[in-house]
């Protein structure tokens, strides 16, 4: 799907890529958000610092095509190929200032699942699992998931709460789990941006993709969202952050 | 010479009986113990709990083949693909067999072993609060707080390195993931290594040796036995082998047909690698660390 | 370039003010950071918490210098001589002045320095159990039959190593001890280095840097920084100096004497290796670690 | 002091050496330990490892002096060169055999004292602290001290117990304790060998060293010590032991 200009992929990523500030240290996943940190790089966030869960921290994307973060030209150039309880103290500490999760299902209060659709104890559906996912959730400094807009990803509630968001949505509730980090910022969609009131609770549409409308996204999501009362397009990539992409991506 | 050193067929008869505690996988992505899993499952091995972070699809293989009973893991499936569906199957169908999922996050598993390695019950964290893992997997505990991390203690580490000499003294690098506190939790570490190497390379420099050699019990010289999973300075991932693993196990007929061809139907590694075009994956730019002095006089 | 390559001087100037918590020696007997103490004398700095394992003297000497309100180790005399007399007249007539212990084992001080590292309250551990350690120490304590180890951060450690880029990674080998706790733990890591190299030295081995380069804010360029302690690869320890420091600091007047002669009265490292005998202490024999490969195509 | 054919400290190194078992891992400590290490791998225990608290492993006595464990002889040819915790996991976990402390006093269950003379608020004498010692009492399968023989430094009980040895020598104490390894098997003096019953409980005199009398024994111990009723002679040196001995202190 695209506007003929960009995909909608190139837009994710730009978009993803602002999320990122200039020095901050990104807890970086694969695919997607490996893209952002790459052009985040390359354009506004020169200083930013990657780090994997695989154990590695750079200062720049790798130099060729990455299958996983563990590939071998991940590794060349690192700045510390290390243990990943390492990694893990670091943003225990509150020292990694964003990270990025991959989900199955988000929920409006931006809890994650990846573990079970279903019982747990006789699932339809088993994910794989948190992987450093819950980690992120609760121990970086704010974090962005980034997903496919469907009705069955974007549901009201998640039955198995794999990463936390704001759990119920109740004022505090992160704080009352005895939770240090902030929590998600962030859903990016392949339709819109959702964005989280200050403090954290229920998700609302902030942007709209170009060529969406806020209709579509109601949709598409499977509680009835929220819609920001100044909601409006989303930034559409720039030059340098498609020539970013495009360059990570030929 | 101690006799560590043997195949990987004896190494796996010897070591790793039926309903062991088997961590691998331990340094993620990288460095696989592809080989020594295959031949758990060519010896038919049983009632096996699996320890590790992700598995990036040897866990997967393992629980198709029904070797395993019960898996700690942070994450399981096929990293570059997505979904393991062998592990799906078993616990959506108990097919081959019902298995019981201990969950765990990266970091959870790493304090998990790191609790065995010290002989404290259990390690605690902020991790996982407000996680519903802790509704699931029962060696998580809250108190104070604080999740208290139950220790998880391997009977069996193995652990692919790319050299390593006839006591057992591996050097590993790259990431390393939680490969070195599975190796120091479990009570026996088998090492499988690209390079069989004399004294002389490991002891110059005893600060990349993973394990003291006492709990090392077998070396295996295992050349591309991490085959699909890369190896710095000898091995590309294979991507493409693991999209074909991920489309051929969707079914358990097309899973069986896989395990067949390239685990029942081979008799070692040496065969195995025949059928792969190792050379395209080779690395063939060597990128050679600056060396330390190790100078004493 | 960072601006992270500084002076001594600047470096505690900037990172190390009155009260702060410093850890220090944290490879036990190699690689003590003696410059940076006596810089720390020079500069009058007072009311630090000094934190480590053991410290072979250079704990001594700042409390002798009346640098220090409390200490939190597991040893601080002279390894090669016995007893630390600086820190008996402090603790038994409290001159220069007195001062807190917080008395550890070589195993809880790490602990303390992990529980800080992954931001926990406090370690579960079997050691100490019976001893009267616990009943001294304040951030020890028991419940449900295990000691819980307080977390100990420190604002800063002071690490010296064999070589470190300007950006402050730095590589070190030989024993590590309670380095990589202590860094983790730490606010703030200032290395001290024999050599100052450029990146492509570091980061051609990145599993031998020591810390994330985000922790190290300072890098300063001090060769024989360490004199009287061993580094691996460049210098054999002193055991003559120790053991002149350990009859002259008998008495508060000797060691009096001795601070004058070699902190005070000396401008920086440079002056003072000049009245050291260095080349009987350098050591002449290479011994290189083996290379590894970090090649990836 | 010597009785001509060998010094009283070549005689403690043997008895020390005999401690360790071929295939043992021995915690070993500086001096008279280290010497004792060297003797037992050059006679009768050419597989034991020495397992160093600043983070090492060998399988023989560094090939130069030592003036403390991290010296860079004692590095070269390491088996394994690695963090304190690593190594104290070993022997958190029982895999230490044999363990020797150094202690300033020792009393009659064999607890040892190396840190206060006197009220720890407001000391006599403040000695340098525990080091690994407390470690090593506690985590060690079995340990052994060594010392110059003399009223002040067996005492009847220490006022402040550092390593633990049986505590107050009542059966089950350090079980009661929660203390896993198994405690002083031996303290090895200028004068004579004290060992502890099967279980431990309070040292007594099972050997005394030749030229040394029992009453001598008694004289120079803090409280009124047992006697084994099958009491010895220690076994001085052997030729082989006292070369071995002599090969490392030439």
């Amino acid at each position: 799907m695209s506007n003929g200009a960009y995909t909608e992929q190139e837009l994710m990523v730009a978009v993803a890529s602002r999320e990122i500030r200039d020095g901050d240290v990104v807890f970086v996943g694969m695919r997607l958000p490996i893209l952002a940190y790459a052009v985040a790089i390359s354009t506004h966030a020169p200083n930013a610092r990657g780090l994997f869960e695989v154990g590695l921290m750079r200062d720049r994307p790798a130099g060729a095509f990455l299958g996983t973060m563990g590939d071998p030209p991940n590794v060349a150039g690192a700045l510390w190929a290390t243990r990943m309880s390492n990694v893990m103290a670091l943003m225990a500490q509150g020292q990694v200032d964003l990270g990025f999760i991959g989900g199955a299902e988000v929920d409006r209060f931006g809890n994650l699942n990846t573990s079970y659709v279903g019982d747990p104890a006789k699932p339809k559906v088993k994910l794989p699992g948190s992987g450093g996912g819950a980690d992120i959730a609760i121990l970086s400094r704010r974090w962005v998931t980034l997903m496919n807009h469907e009705r069955r990803r974007l549901v009201d509630r998640v039955s198995f709460v794999t990463s936390p968001g704001y759990g119920d949505g109740s004022p505090g509730w992160r704080k009352r789990n005895g939770i240090l980090g902030g929590g998600p910022v962030a859903i990016i969609t392949t339709l819109c941006v959702l964005r989280f009131p200050e403090g954290g609770g229920e998700a609302y549409v902030a942007t709209v993709h170009p060529g969406h409308t806020v209709d579509e996204v109601r949709e598409h999501t499977g509680w009835p969202v929220q819609i920001d009362p100044g909601v409006r397009e989303t930034a559409p990539p720039t030059e340098a952050e498609l020539s970013a992409v495009r360059s990570r991506t030929a | 010479m101690s006799g560590k050193v043997m195949t990987m067929a004896e190494a796996i008869e010897r070591f790793v009986p039926d309903g062991s505690t088997v961590a691998m996988g331990t340094s993620l992505e990288p460095l696989i113990p592809f080989a020594a899993g295959h031949e758990l499952i060519r010896q038919r091995r049983r009632d096996l709990e699996l320890v590790g972070p992700i598995s990036d699809a040897l866990f997967d293989q393992l629980i198709g083949a029904g070797c395993v009973r019960r898996v700690a893991a942070a994450w399981v499936g096929n990293v570059s693909e997505g979904l393991g569906h062998c592990y799906r199957r078993a616990c959506e169908q108990g097919v081959p067999n019902a298995i019981e999922v201990y969950d765990h996050s990266n970091f959870s598993i790493s304090l998990a072993l790191w609790a065995a390695a010290w002989n404290v019950p259990s390690l605690p964290t902020r991790t996982l609060l407000g996680s519903d893992i802790l509704r699931t997997n029962p060696t998580l505990s809250i108190g104070f707080g604080m999740v208290h991390v139950g220790a998880v203690r391997p009977d069996i580490a193995i652990v692919h390195v790319q050299r390593a000499d006839a006591e057992g003294r591996a050097h590993a690098w790259g990431p390393l993931g939680i490969t070195e506190e599975a190796g120091l939790a479990a009570g026996v570490v088998i090492i499988t290594c690209e390079e069989l190497v004399d004294d002389s390379v490991t002891l110059s420099d005893p600060n990349r040796i993973l394990f003291p050699e006492t709990k090392v019990l077998a070396v295996v010289h295992e050349p591309g036995g991490a085959h699909p999973s890369p190896v710095q300075g000898h091995f590309k991932r294979d991507h493409a082998f693991y999209a074909g693993y991920a489309e051929q196990s969707r079914t358990a007929d097309g899973f069986a047909e896989w395990l067949e061809r390239w685990v029942l139907d081979v008799p070692d590694r040496a065969t195995y690698l025949e059928r792969v075009d190792v050379d395209s994956l080779r690395i063939h730019h060597h990128q050679y660390s600056a060396p330390a002095d190790f100078g004493n006089e």
